[in-house]
């Protein structure tokens, strides 16, 4: 797993700029970086896309819709192209300039550490998802508005959190400060012009807004004894009904930041293919159907199962620790009202 | 007495008298603006049962699946649905009890975020036909009707078409001006812009197929996006697959489609989906006559023939 | 309109039922009929046999054209094939030019066994049709996956 | 950085049909990188990833023994929706395909050594059973494990796989082989019944044995059940699992049972470690 260099708290000058002098910021960093930031897709959508100048950031959002997962592990990727039957080509995977990911919220960006362990773990390296990891700088932006269904404090991450980030950003209202947290962000921030030294009172109103923040997380959920518990909970006849109402779809683990399941497959025109990797989703049927019709997943039960044993119990047995941020797009886009809080507690309450 | 009381009353009788293994219907779990489908068994749980303009899923999807017998909660439009089913012989009429709803409209959350600038709801009351909304740093009242869905806003079948006991009085028909509106809109644009408005709105769809899953008549044991000999739809996130599945997922609701809307509120992205069935079925009352799920033993239009049907597409 | 590109050709495909159509064009070849060379023929049993996938699949993988030909109402040799099948078209062009497939990419026509003059004069209306509209563009896959998002 | 997720290609030697019904054949390889081929280092009950291009990718046990460096061998039965076993079917000698791998944890044989072998087989599940009974047979190893039983099961005498070793192994006398078919056929000369019960007749010794179960999932669950009741300890039962997979490396999700993936902490496990999973199957 990726360990994070930190830099020394002394060196740790906090930097800020005016509200609307932001842009310039955006506009510097375009000069040397793909920057990708949040977008405005529509009224209701706020999501990941490259930036061509800082005007099209949108910086005022609660949280994007899709996480930040696709700019390291995205939806459809060629793995490697081919004519007829020759042999695999692997294009560079090295980005053609170093990434910016600006105003990623600290849940995503924790996220990140948890998907290392599956893409950068001990065994099998998976160079897609390194190369572009390597190649980026993450700004995280505090979350001053946590949403009702926001629950990452539960999962110990919180709306200030400043771990798995580069440099800390956080909105004090007519000014944005920044910290650098590792020496690679010190590096960027430094070269930045138009930053200013924060002003000595600012660290005091980043822990009264810290803690505003903290109490507008609402949602709390206390998984202390869940992975024990739902490793003893395998046949327990509570799955007969928890997927009921699932429809099966592919929303909570497409939106999920930390859901990583792929599918390979080829496309081909005349005698040029590509193998491509795409997201895939445990509650699809086919995730696990074989050639033979055989389905060791056969219902919806087994399906609902699997994610959450995976998220809370095999990812926890794997790699130590619980695959969600409580970042609540599942519970806030799920079409029949599925609550993964409610589910949890129903778990805890399970004699 | 309220509608919601009398559906209780109604649902206990089933399941006190076995008429039925199950009632479908919606509860409230305290989510503002939602309801979530429920599935009661025990005579008394059946107070968990609410009714209110929050019950926006067509719960006829979860019908087909069924071997059980089942009483189900369902709206106009989802009636609708239920009639599409029991003519495609997806379901037994016997093995299912329709609970129909005369229905005012559903309320479109995504139409009250938008009008509070995507303000974060923590709490909503409903009284009479107002909303109380609440948020960290807003309290607003709403009136129902102006957030009502846009299938509910040119819905002609407000009442059951079909139904074993009906909750309430027949509703008047709403006054639909015209119910093509947009379709015609966008039938007058030239065809570079119905190609970007497409591109556009198609290009946020992320393939989760929520859109499939929440739709009652799709029900195909394995969707022509499944199946891979041959593959008849690329499965990556290029658009042109993206629009093919969206064309082919529409095509397949040709004269079945009875717009409840549950494709275009599941879509986590806001792909504007109706605006594909939409039209269909206005093509196919246009050219055939036909309304989906109006009449039990009617054929899907795609499923007969007249000999004068239209042809002069036809060289 | 667009540019063409120099020494464009339309490439258009035909799906022909097997007992009329086919037969048509069969004749026309017999008769030396000219007809434009741009059409690729599909044999299928019948109109009817047409999934409709087969007509979007083939704009997809870049065919500028598309027309499908059956038997006269009436004359089907399954008796009604060619009418369910014209339900199907009448809704499916409908569809492809709403979502902005430019008109006169997709056509229709009934050509008999008889017809092969008929064949030979909407083949060289349809072909004439695509040329004027130009390569196809929009419903063409071409599929860059390149790893980034948009 | 290695990319595991790119294949060597590799080309058809030989392929032929294995049994009767017609829809199982076995395909031998070659590297055409010579590189690849020193390097492509396996022990029995690994398997490899192979692929088609434009076609797919799909898990296949290893056949061949690891002392055998000519070829690799896998036997594969094609499926009606199977896209790639299908397409593995229609290929010619000399074709090109690509292949990923060794793959999975493979059998334990250093923990097998100076013991009993009793190796259950059935169906087409036998390949990489094949690789292992080739490897302890092998005069390097044969020294090394005590008696070796080969228990082999099939639907009918036409489905009975390798014949030609089977009949090989037949006439040596350090391995006992043991073949039974479903139901009665005429001029059979082996034993008639399903696995289990066959198994249970036979009555093998647990005595310082271990076994090793591959076969159909029924098969696998009643023959373990046979030989716990003829008490084999639960982490001498050794078992070979399949599932639907896609990268091979413990990555995409979905070939786990419990927290452990079929594909990189499989497919082979014991019974002792399936229980702990929670499960046999899934």
């Amino acid at each position: 797993m990726r360990t994070t260099p930190r830099i020394l708290s002394s060196e740790k000058i906090m930097k800020t700029i005016k509200k609307d002098k932001i842009n310039t910021v955006l506009d510097f960093l375009i000069k040397k970086y793909q920057v990708f930031g949040p977008v405005q897709k529509d009224d209701l959508v706020v999501d990941f896309g490259r930036i061509q100048n800082g005007a099209q950031a949108c910086l005022e959002f609660s949280n994007t819709n899709e996480p930040a997962k696709k700019l390291f592990f995205p939806q459809a990727e060629t793995l490697f192209s081919y004519t007829g039957s020759d042999a695999a080509q692997v294009s560079e995977l090295k980005p053609e300039k170093p990434r910016i990911i600006f105003g990623m919220r600290p849940c995503d960006a924790k996220s990140l550490s948890l998907l290392d362990a599956v893409f950068d773990g001990p065994d099998y390296k998976d160079p897609y998802y390194i190369v572009k990891r390597k190649n980026t700088t993450i700004f995280t932006l505090a979350c001053r508005r946590p949403r009702s269904n926001c629950f990452c404090d539960s999962l110990g991450i919180g709306p200030f959190s400043k771990k798995d980030t580069d440099v800390f950003m956080a909105d004090l209202g007519d000014r944005y400060v920044f910290e650098p947290i590792t020496p690679g962000g010190a590096d960027i921030l430094n070269k930045i012009p138009g930053l200013e030294n924060a002003r000595p009172t600012d660290a005091e109103r980043l822990k009264n807004l810290r803690s505003e923040a903290e109490s507008k997380v609402a949602r709390k959920v206390d998984l202390d004894n869940l992975p024990e518990k739902l490793a003893r909970i395998f046949d327990h006849p509570f799955w007969d009904g928890i997927h009921q109402k699932c429809l099966g779809c592919g929303i909570c683990t497409y939106l999920c930041p930390t859901c990583h399941c792929f599918d390979i497959v080829d496309e081909q025109k005349d005698d040029k293919g590509r193998r491509i990797r795409i997201w895939d989703s445990c509650s699809y049927p086919t995730f696990t159907l074989e050639a033979s019709g055989h389905n060791p997943r056969a219902t919806g039960k087994e399906r609902m199962r699997q994610r959450l044993m995976h998220k809370f119990r095999y990812f926890v047995e794997n790699y130590g620790e619980i695959a969600c941020v409580g970042c609540g797009r599942c519970i806030n886009h799920c079409p029949v009202g599925s609550d993964l809080i409610r589910e949890i507690e129903n778990i805890n309450n399970l004699k | 007495m309220d509608l919601q009381t009398k559906l209780r009353q109604e649902a206990r009788k089933l399941l006190e008298e076995k008429l039925v293994d199950v009632v479908i219907g919606y509860e409230d779990e305290g989510a503002p603006l939602r309801t979530t489908p429920c599935f009661i068994t025990d005579p008394q749980d059946v107070d968990r049962l609410v009714w209110n303009p929050f019950c926006d899923h067509n719960l006829a999807r979860y019908l087909t699946a069924r071997k059980d017998k089942a009483a189900v909660v369902a709206k106009g439009c989802d009636t609708r649905a239920i009639v599409v089913l029991i003519n495609e012989n997806q379901i037994e009429r016997k093995n299912v009890n329709i609970l129909g709803m005369p229905c005012g409209g559903i309320v479109d959350r995504k139409k009250i975020y938008n009008h509070l600038k995507n303000g974060d709801v923590r709490e909503a009351v409903l009284k009479d036909k107002v909303i109380t909304v609440k948020g960290l740093e807003f309290t607003a009242d709403l009136m129902v009707d102006d957030f009502l869905a846009d299938c509910c806003l040119s819905c002609r079948h407000r009442n059951p078409v079909l139904c074993d006991v009906q909750i309430g009085e027949n509703l008047p028909p709403l006054d639909v001006k015209d119910e093509y509106k947009k379709i015609k809109q966008l039938e007058e644009s030239t065809s570079e812009e119905r190609w970007e408005y497409f591109r556009k709105t198609l290009s946020k769809c992320i393939r989760c197929y929520a859109c499939r899953e929440a739709c009652p008549l799709c029900y195909c044991q394995q969707c022509f996006t499944d199946q891979n000999f041959p593959a008849w739809v690329g499965k990556t996130t290029d658009i042109s697959d993206t629009i093919v599945f969206h064309i082919m997922r529409a095509f397949h609701t040709t004269g079945r489609c009875v717009d409840c809307g549950a494709c275009e509120r599941s879509c986590p992205n806001n792909v504007d989906i109706r605006m594909l069935t939409k039209k269909i079925a206005k093509d196919v009352k246009e050219l055939f006559g036909d309304e989906a799920g109006l009449q039990l033993e009617e054929k899907a239009p795609l499923s007969f023939y007249n000999e004068d049907d239209p042809q002069d597409f036809i060289k | 309109m667009q540019e063409q590109p120099e020494n464009w050709e339309p490439r258009i495909i035909a799906f022909l039922c097997s007992w009329c159509s086919y037969a048509g064009a069969d004749l026309a070849g017999v008769s030396r009929r000219r007809y434009s060379p741009n059409v690729r023929i599909v044999k299928v049993p019948c109109s009817g046999r047409v999934n409709p996938f087969y007509i979007v699949k083939s704009l997809q993988q870049g065919c500028d054209g598309v027309l499908v030909s059956g038997c006269h109402p009436g004359e089907c040799h399954y008796s009604n094939g060619n009418y369910y099948a014209r339900r199907r078209f009448a809704i499916l062009k409908r569809l492809l030019e709403y979502i902005g497939l430019e008109e006169g990419r997709v056509h229709f026509s009934w050509v008999s066994a008889s017809e092969g003059d008929k064949f030979a004069k909407v083949v060289n209306e349809v072909t004439e049709t695509v040329r004027k509209l130009g390569p196809a563009t929009r419903l063409v896959k071409h599929s860059p996956v390149d790893g980034v998002v948009n | 950085m290695k990319n595991p997720y790119v294949p060597m290609p590799v080309k058809l030697k030989a392929v032929r049909l294995e049994n009767e019904t017609g829809d199982l054949k076995t395909f031998d390889l070659v590297f055409v990188n010579s590189g690849d081929a020193e390097n492509f280092k396996f022990v029995c009950g690994q398997f490899a990833m192979l692929s088609i291009n434009g076609v797919g990718e799909a898990p296949f046990g290893i056949a061949s023994s690891p002392l055998t460096k000519e070829v690799l061998r896998f036997t594969v039965k094609k499926y009606p929706k199977g896209v790639l076993t299908t397409a593995l079917h229609n290929l010619s000698e000399g074709s090109t395909l690509g292949l990923r791998g060794p793959l999975g944890n493979g059998f334990p044989l250093e923990k097998m050594t100076s013991k009993n072998l009793l190796v259950v087989g059935g169906g087409f599940a036998l390949t990489t059973l094949r690789a292992l009974t080739k490897y302890v047979l092998h005069e390097k190893n044969r020294p090394h494990y005590g008696d070796i039983t080969l228990f082999v099961a099939a639907r009918d005498p036409g489905e009975m796989l390798y014949k030609d070793d089977l009949a090989e192994w037949s006439k040596r006398n350090d391995i006992e082989i043991v073949q039974t078919i479903d139901k009665p056929v005429e001029d059979w000369p082996h034993k008639v019944g399903f696995a289990a019960p066959v198994l249970k007749d036979l009555a093998p010794s647990a005595q310082n044995t271990t076994a090793v179960v591959c076969g159909p999932p029924i098969m696998i669950e009643t023959c373990i059940k046979v030989l716990a009741g003829l008490h084999f300890p639960d982490e001498e039962i050794i078992t070979s699992l399949e599932m639907k997979m896609k990268c091979g490396i413990g990555k995409c999700g979905r070939c786990n049972i419990g927290s452990k993936y079929i594909c990189k902490d499989g497919p082979v496990f014991t019974y002792k470690q399936l229980k702990e999973l929670n499960s046999v199957t899934v």
